[in-house]
């Protein structure tokens, strides 16, 4: 059962994706460590972490998609599910600082000894272990989202009204955490990390690790976005994305449908937060930032709705370009970037996965004019309804 | 304070006589002892005032002024005092004593004579006791107030005099409580004293309280409970008061989510469109209040109270002009996908506030109140301030004024037929495409509007919009999209509610619980605050 | 005919929006196998009582019974379409970014939960269904076509065979006959009547030739409630509903 | 194939962008500038920026340094602090900067840091800060505590006999340490608990109504009663705004604040503030003749008369000479060579003085406590008699005051323990 639900995942687009995804898990760490820094190949260490956090957000934008693209639900608040496993990875990286902090204090971050703590609060036992911290990036977003769709779907709180309330969720939690008795340090959030699993975090070849690792956790989200989507249980999302109240008439428990995909779309968002927090060096408040959210709805939408790989290559592109206007235009770059997202909108309303297979599907069809096999091509989709 | 005595006895007797003929001939004697001023350090400052205020010569008044406000200068290279007007990178000067001009000079050749609050205080008491006896009543209160603030026996006479003539009666208690104050402050015997303490109870305000809680430490006998009494009988008053204020704070924030809101209650609430460019509308109309004050500075400073006015329709006209171009260059080929507005409106919104910060820079721009939205009034024993009465007021004028159009007018016909079924409305002949620009335009507008009255107590800075962005989808949905009524119940729940949680739980924790209130909000009702019922929502 | 012995069983149902009644005291019974049309005027209240037998709306007052002894009133929508009653609404639903194929394949009598579809496989038996249900509907030279390609007409016959996948006791039909060409409308009774032998269905309907192609018995609904009930003539012939709806 | 096509592509821009950038010219010494300029900060990083390019200008007018001219290399965090350690590594490793003079907020700092210590470069940090840090590829040209605050304070004591206290901050950690030193300060001055009022307001609070209520009862108890300010950018002035309306004079009621600048008061009416105060190192009213051509050659720099100079650009105006003479001293630029030389470097700072760079990475400073005009100045009404060194660990809160920090060899150390001898939780 469970190989024949994998097994489904790979068809030859996906395979393609994992083929490349896979060729640059394994070429740019081995660029960056075996080549000399002066050979032209060399892919700088400043390269690697700057991919590695793309990959954490693509990772985002996947799991973006998986609601947004295949359900229907349009969370403003994915940023949060981010956060918080962001949070989980930093207090375990803050534990592992141990008595090498500032103050030299062998239990209490620096931050709490700075304010006169002089104990632990309880919810940061056990962040020592990693195996712990592991479960939390996954239970803590995981069970947040669940207590928020088991509400929220059950009372059918959905378009708009979803996405506000999925908006005023991570703003609260933005206020909360730079609350400084909240116990997580407030503004200035977790820093200063030393290591990670024993291995110093500003290491190269621990970079280069961290890398593959984002690279692997992508890979691996990947499919299993994929096997869900291509079940019956996929069909069933995009039933209920496109006609909700069919799906009840049909049987379906609408409510619970959402409820699972909603709780592993916050599951994937905590692994990209926990991923990206040690390759960044810092997670803070700011992450919770409703800005944030729409960010990566942005991704989606440029990469394509709906598409998975979309969603990837998008996070993907507009984190480059957003590299590369501030700095080649600082002065400018936010022109640049909202020029990006108005055209996209306007020229390329299914994105650029979707305009491009869209193209190719037409090409091949004059070519070939024979009927595709069954089975869903989100190629010939017609624009999702949104908000429904 | 020997000096401040002795300059407020003087000053008495130089004013109440009336009779000061003789001063003008001495003022050239005053020369040496105004230049003196620039002597040295706050100490010397306040002994040359002593000094001044002795020689008994009114002469010194204009220089007294100037000092209080920061403008005498001495000259760095002879030490004379004059009074500087900055004009650029030069002191205009004029004389202190003969208020004539007396040329310019560089600013870095003049030495500024410091004050600070504690002089301050000083001159405000000498020119209080000044003016205790002026012809404007008004004058009269803020010299009576001057004196209830200085808390100075040696002003009991001074205003035992001030009573026998005045007959206003709001100037009357004001002086009377500056009396009762004084005398606490006195030697004057325990009858007196009692006689002070009941004037104050009856005052029954905050600075009562502020006085009384002063004495406290240093009653005798049966002084000690009486002031217990009047200062316990006065925070019961202040409590009872405190709630009425919390509502007004309340209804207060309600408005200023209301003005921000509005707006996309009909961008939003009735166009569908997610308008992520709301906030930079509202931003859009705060500049227009910058750049109309800014001209009025320049060229017609005498209709600096008339700012608001002009840029009231300016503001409507720039955004709801720039609203109709978006609708135009981009909504218009969106209807339909409202996410994807979001999209395309978030671009735009990033667009705008990087124009802004390139046409404007970066900085918080200066906007004004003008003089009938500065200060404050006293309801019973509540302050409220202007700007936020008259935002009250306006938020409330706004919101009528669009129901009246979208109610009365045919335009507003036009508008709910074209958004309740758009083919239907187009067969019937309404021009479509130009109700949806007008409509989104007249969003766009008030968001303007919102924008003027919001610079008057925020940041005019690129961010503005930001800040108010969240908070107006809040409201909107909260109260249930498409409907005003919604908007404006939840604008006032939401900020009623989230003044009464400050006090217990602070600003912060305030907010926190307002959204996962709102949260739960939604849970009850999916469709806000004022939802439609009945088959056709779901269709 | 009792409530332990109906099928469906209405009484007393009343249900208003602001103030709107829309069904006013309804009471309407359904005998297992039995074939009913409704007709009224809009606003009626045919849609409203579609909703509130269905779950999506819950009546003011009255009772709802299902099979005698199940109460509706306490389900909801997916529990209802579980317990056999299938719903054809009144604008042709069907998930339009789907197959023919894969709409079919959604309605099929299944376990519905998530975790069950997460790892369905599609079995014989469930394709040779498909296949029937495809052949019954006249869409098997379109099962590869996206749902959203179909003709209006064709979308109403999807919608039907989803409701026939579904394998329902009792179907309740919305207009099923709006929007077609007049030969489609004539196949269109047809196939229902073919339903109807093994399934009890619900007809609303405005299209009185339609109507009469069905033999059935006729409820007119009016304000919220029944106002004649019978043969399509006896109806007819009845002043008062001529007066509301077919005179006017 | 168009995915693999779009991939490639993608990946070879990457490459070359980040290759390309690496090729660093050999001619001139580069200078990196790490200031928001969009985002919530450019508010007050913007200026920064501009103060930067100016001082570089005004560097290659003299001859550049070691011969070689001055480069400026400007990037945008946009106020996203892993986007500040992502920028600060671009510039360090990608544009071969000699040192970065850059951040505004605490949390860009630590965002920071990791990134200068592992790549061995220079950050000079401009901002008036909560201390409680030494680092040693970072020198703090800013105010600690102690040169801003704790002066501030005995001012009012000593000058206006002030007995109650409004602390007031945003909620962030450098109002909230500034308050934790101030709290044991007044307590340890003999004053009581319930004399002291601590309130925290979230960033950007801009409905101050409640607030100000508050302070007015508070300071209705016959005690003369001041608020120290530690609220942040933003909200200063929806919250002086309604001060100035709710009628709370300078007089009766003063406010100090730490992070009211020039800047911040340029978007405000100060005609009804005058008198509230603000401690700084300096303000632009300084009299001094090297402000008044620090003040000429910003106004032709912007090309605008009423740009305000602040106690921040001046912090970059000395930590740039500061950088300027040690490469001169050490003859290169070379991060190493520049830690050791930079120490004990004594530059004329804005008020007429001189400043200099301590062991502990922090300044010596003038304290000066100002009032503000209806002019949008303040006005310098008292100021420390000598200079006051930065404190890198303040002596009032209980984990830092046997800490000191010493960045000589052979000490060598940010946090050396005094009572333990050692230093403290460094590496090594």
């Amino acid at each position: 059962m469970m190989t024949s639900f994998l097994f489904r995942a790979l068809d030859k687009n996906a395979a393609l994706f994992l083929g490349l995804l896979t060729a640059i898990i394994v070429a740019v760490p081995a660029l960056n460590l075996l080549l000399p820094p002066d050979h032209p190949l060399h892919v700088p260490t400043y390269a690697v972490t700057l991919m590695g956090k793309y990959l954490t957000y693509a990772l985002l934008a996947l799991s973006v998609d998986l609601v947004w693209g295949y359900c229907g639900i349009l969370s403003l608040g994915h940023a949060a599910f981010f956060a918080l496993g962001g949070y989980a990875m930093g207090m375990y990286l803050m534990r592992q600082i141990g008595t090498r902090g500032v103050y030299g204090d062998p239990l209490l971050p620096d931050f709490m000894v700075f304010l006169n703590w002089d104990t632990l609060p309880w919810y940061w036992y056990g962040f020592d272990m990693f195996w712990f911290a592991a479960l939390m990036v996954l239970l803590v977003p995981g069970l947040l989202a669940f207590i928020f769709g088991w509400f929220a779907f059950r009372s059918r709180v959905s378009g708009v009204y979803l996405s506000i309330i999925t908006q005023a969720l991570t703003y609260a939690l933005l206020l909360a955490f730079f609350r400084n008795d909240m116990g997580f340090g407030g503004n200035n959030g977790l820093t200063d990390f030393k290591d990670i699993l024993g291995f110093d975090v500003q290491a190269d070849t621990t970079r280069a690790a961290l890398f593959a690792a984002s690279g692997i956790a992508l890979g691996l989200c990947f499919i299993i976005c994929r096997a869900i989507t291509r079940s019956k249980l996929g069909k069933v999302l995009v039933a209920v994305r496109d006609a909700e109240s069919r799906t009840r008439f049909l049987g379906y428990r609408v409510e619970h449908y959402k409820l699972f995909v909603w709780t592993i779309s916050a599951m994937m968002a905590g692994i990209a937060g926990a991923l990206y927090v040690p390759q960044v060096g810092i997670i803070n408040p700011g992450e919770f930032a409703p800005a944030n959210s729409i960010e990566a709805v942005i991704w989606v939408a440029v990469g394509g709705r709906g598409t998975l790989v979309g969603a990837v290559i998008g996070a993907v592109l507009v984190n480059f370009a957003k590299t590369w206007f501030t700095a080649a235009f600082p002065e400018f770059w936010l022109f640049a970037l909202g020029g990006l997202f108005v055209f996209v909108t306007l020229f390329l309303p299914k994105g650029i996965v979707g305009t491009v297979t869209d193209n190719w599907a037409k090409v091949s069809r004059r070519k070939h004019a024979v009927d595709e096999r069954p089975g869903d091509t989100p190629s010939t989709r017609p624009a999702p309804n949104p908000a429904e | 304070m020997p000096y401040l005595k002795s300059l407020l006895v003087v000053l008495c007797l130089l004013i109440l006589p009336a009779g000061s003929a003789h001063a003008q001939e001495d003022t050239e004697s005053l020369r040496p002892l105004i230049n003196e001023l620039a002597g040295g350090g706050f100490s010397e400052t306040e002994q040359q005032l002593g000094v001044l205020a002795a020689t008994g010569n009114p002469g010194v008044v204009p220089a007294l002024e100037a000092l209080a406000d920061g403008d005498l200068y001495a000259r760095k290279s002879d030490g004379v005092v004059f009074i500087g007007e900055r004009d650029g990178r030069v002191y205009k000067l004029t004389d202190p004593l003969t208020l004539e001009p007396a040329g310019e000079e560089r600013r870095r050749d003049m030495k500024k004579i410091k004050v600070n609050n504690g002089l301050r205080r000083v001159i405000r008491t000498a020119l209080g006791t000044l003016t205790l006896m002026a012809p404007d009543p008004a004058t009269r209160l803020a010299a009576a107030d001057a004196m209830f603030k200085a808390q100075d026996p040696g002003s009991i006479e001074a205003l035992d005099l001030a009573l026998t003539q005045e007959t206003e009666p709001r100037v009357r208690r004001k002086m009377e409580a500056a009396r009762a104050a004084a005398v606490l402050k006195s030697d004057k015997p325990e009858a007196v004293k009692l006689g002070a303490i009941a004037t104050l109870e009856a005052l029954g305000n905050r600075d009562a309280l502020s006085v009384l809680s002063g004495f406290l430490p240093e009653a005798q006998g049966a002084e000690v409970p009486a002031t217990e009494t009047a200062m316990a009988r006065i925070d019961k008053t202040l409590a009872a008061w405190g709630a009425a204020e919390n509502v007004w704070y309340g209804i207060s924030l309600g408005s200023v989510l209301l003005l921000a809101a509005i707006g996309l209650a009909i961008t939003f609430g009735v166009m569908g469109v997610i308008n992520m460019a709301h906030g930079e509308m509202v931003m859009i109309g705060a500049y227009v209040t910058f750049v109309v004050q800014e001209i009025i500075r320049t060229s017609a400073p005498g209709l600096f109270n008339y700012s608001l006015f002009m840029a009231l329709p300016l503001a409507f006209l720039t955004a709801g002009l720039v609203g109709i171009a978006i609708e135009r260059g981009i909504i218009r080929f969106l209807y339909g996908r409202p996410l994807e507005t979001l999209l395309a409106t978030w671009g735009v919104s990033l667009i705008l506030q990087q124009a802004v910060r390139s046409i404007f820079g970066p900085t918080n721009q200066e906007v004004g109140n003008p003089d009938w939205m500065s200060g404050a009034f006293e309801l019973g024993q509540m302050t409220i301030t202007y700007n936020r009465m008259w935002i009250v007021v306006f938020s409330l004028l706004v919101f009528a004024g669009l129901m009246l159009v979208l109610k009365k007018t045919p335009f507003g016909l036009y508008t709910r037929a074209v958004t309740q079924n758009r083919r239907m409305a187009a067969s019937m002949g309404i021009r479509t495409p130009w109700i949806d620009a007008l409509t989104f335009g007249l969003g766009s507008g008030i968001a303007g509007i919102a924008g003027v009255a919001l610079s008057q107590i925020d940041n005019v800075s690129p961010n503005l919009g930001q800040g108010y962005i969240i908070d107006s989808f809040m409201v909107v949905v909260f109260g249930g999209v498409g409907n005003l009524w919604g908007t404006l119940v939840g604008a006032m729940t939401l900020g009623v509610v989230n003044k009464f949680l400050e006090p217990y739980a602070g600003a912060v924790l305030a907010k926190i619980l307002v959204l996962i209130f709102i949260i739960l909000f939604i849970q009850k009702r999916p469709r806000g605050l004022f939802a439609l019922k009945g088959r056709a929502v779901d269709a | 005919m009792t409530r332990q012995t109906s099928l469906l069983y209405l009484d007393g149902v009343s249900v208003s929006f602001d103030g709107f009644q829309a069904l006013n005291e309804l009471s309407l019974v359904i005998a297992p196998g039995e074939m009913r049309a409704i007709i009224g005027p809009n606003g009626a209240g045919k849609t409203t009582m579609m909703d509130v037998i269905t779950g999506k709306t819950r009546p003011d007052t009255g009772d709802v019974y299902f099979d005698g002894v199940i109460d509706l009133t306490g389900e909801d929508e997916a529990s209802i379409a579980e317990l056999g009653i299938g719903r054809k609404f009144q604008k042709p639903t069907v998930f339009e970014s789907h197959t023919v194929r894969d709409n079919l394949d959604l309605a099929l009598k299944a376990p519905r939960g998530p975790f069950q579809t997460l790892f369905h496989t599609i079995t014989g038996a469930e394709t040779k269904q498909i296949a029937y249900l495809l052949d019954l509907i006249r869409l098997t030279d379109k099962q590869s076509e996206l749902a959203a390609n179909l003709s209006h007409g064709q979308k109403q016959w999807l919608e039907i065979g989803m409701l026939l996948a579904q394998d329902p006791k009792l179907l309740l039909v919305d207009e099923p006959a709006a929007g077609m060409t007049d030969a489609e409308t004539e196949e269109t009774a047809a196939l229902l009547k073919d339903i109807a032998e093994d399934h009890s269905v619900v007809v609303v309907e405005h299209d009185m030739t339609f109507i009469r192609s069905l033999e059935v018995k006729v409820t007119v609904l009016h304000e919220g409630s029944v106002l004649a009930e019978g043969s399509l003539d006896h109806v007819s012939a009845d002043p008062r509903v001529v007066e509301v709806y077919l005179g006017r | 194939m168009k995915k693999t096509a779009t991939g490639m592509a993608l990946a070879a821009l990457l490459a070359t962008t980040m290759l390309g950038g690496a090729q660093a010219q050999e001619d001139t010494i580069k200078v990196g500038i790490l200031h928001s300029l969009s985002g919530t900060m450019a508010i007050s990083e913007t200026t920064l920026k501009d103060a930067m390019l100016m001082l570089i200008e005004e560097q290659n007018k003299k001859g550049g340094l070691l011969g070689k001219q001055l480069e400026a290399v400007v990037v945008d965090p946009a106020s996203d602090w892993p986007l500040f350690a992502e920028k600060a590594r671009e510039l360090i490793e990608v544009n071969d900067v000699d040192a970065v003079f850059g951040c505004w907020t605490s949390v860009s700092r630590k965002s920071v840091l990791p990134v200068f210590e592992e790549l061995n470069s220079l950050l000079f940090y401009p901002v008036q800060y909560e201390g409680e840090e030494s680092q040693r590829n970072v020198f703090y040209t800013g105010a600690a505590p102690n040169q801003q605050a704790i002066p501030a304070v005995d001012y009012l004591m000593n000058e206006e006999g002030v007995e109650r206290w409004v602390l007031a901050g945003t909620d962030y950690v450098y109002p909230r340490t500034t308050n934790k030193i101030l709290e044991a300060y007044l307590k340890a001055k003999g004053v009581a608990e319930e004399d002291i009022m601590i309130n925290y307001t979230p960033f950007g609070h801009s409905d101050w109504q409640t607030i100000v209520s508050d302070i007015k009862n508070f300071g209705s108890a016959g005690k003369k009663t001041a608020v120290v300010s530690t609220i942040n950018g933003d909200a200063n002035v929806p919250f002086y705004k309604e001060l100035a309306n709710a009628g709370i004079k300078a007089e009766d009621i003063p406010v100090v604040a730490f992070s009211v600048g020039e800047e911040e008061l340029a978007g405000l009416d100060t005609e009804p503030l005058v008198g509230h105060l603000a401690a700084w190192n300096y303000f632009q009213s300084a009299d001094a003749d090297i402000n008044y051509d620090f003040i000429d050659t910003w106004h032709a720099f912007t090309g605008d008369e009423e740009r305000v100079t602040n106690d921040p650009m001046e912090a970059h105006f000395i930590g740039f000479n500061m950088w300027v003479n040690a490469v001169e001293k050490a003859g290169t630029t070379d991060p190493d060579a520049v830690i050791d030389s930079i120490i004990g470097v004594t530059v004329p700072n804005l008020t007429g003085g001189y400043s200099a760079m301590m062991p502990n990475h922090h300044i010596t400073k003038p304290v000066l406590i100002g009032e503000i005009q209806d002019d949008g100045q303040f006005e310098t009404v008292w100021e420390t008699s000598g200079l006051v060194p930065g404190d890198a660990w303040s002596d009032y809160l209980e984990g830092s005051k046997d800490l000191i920090a010493d960045w000589r060899k052979p000490m060598s150390c940010g946090n050396f323990n005094v009572k333990t001898g050692k230093c403290g939780g460094s590496e090594g």
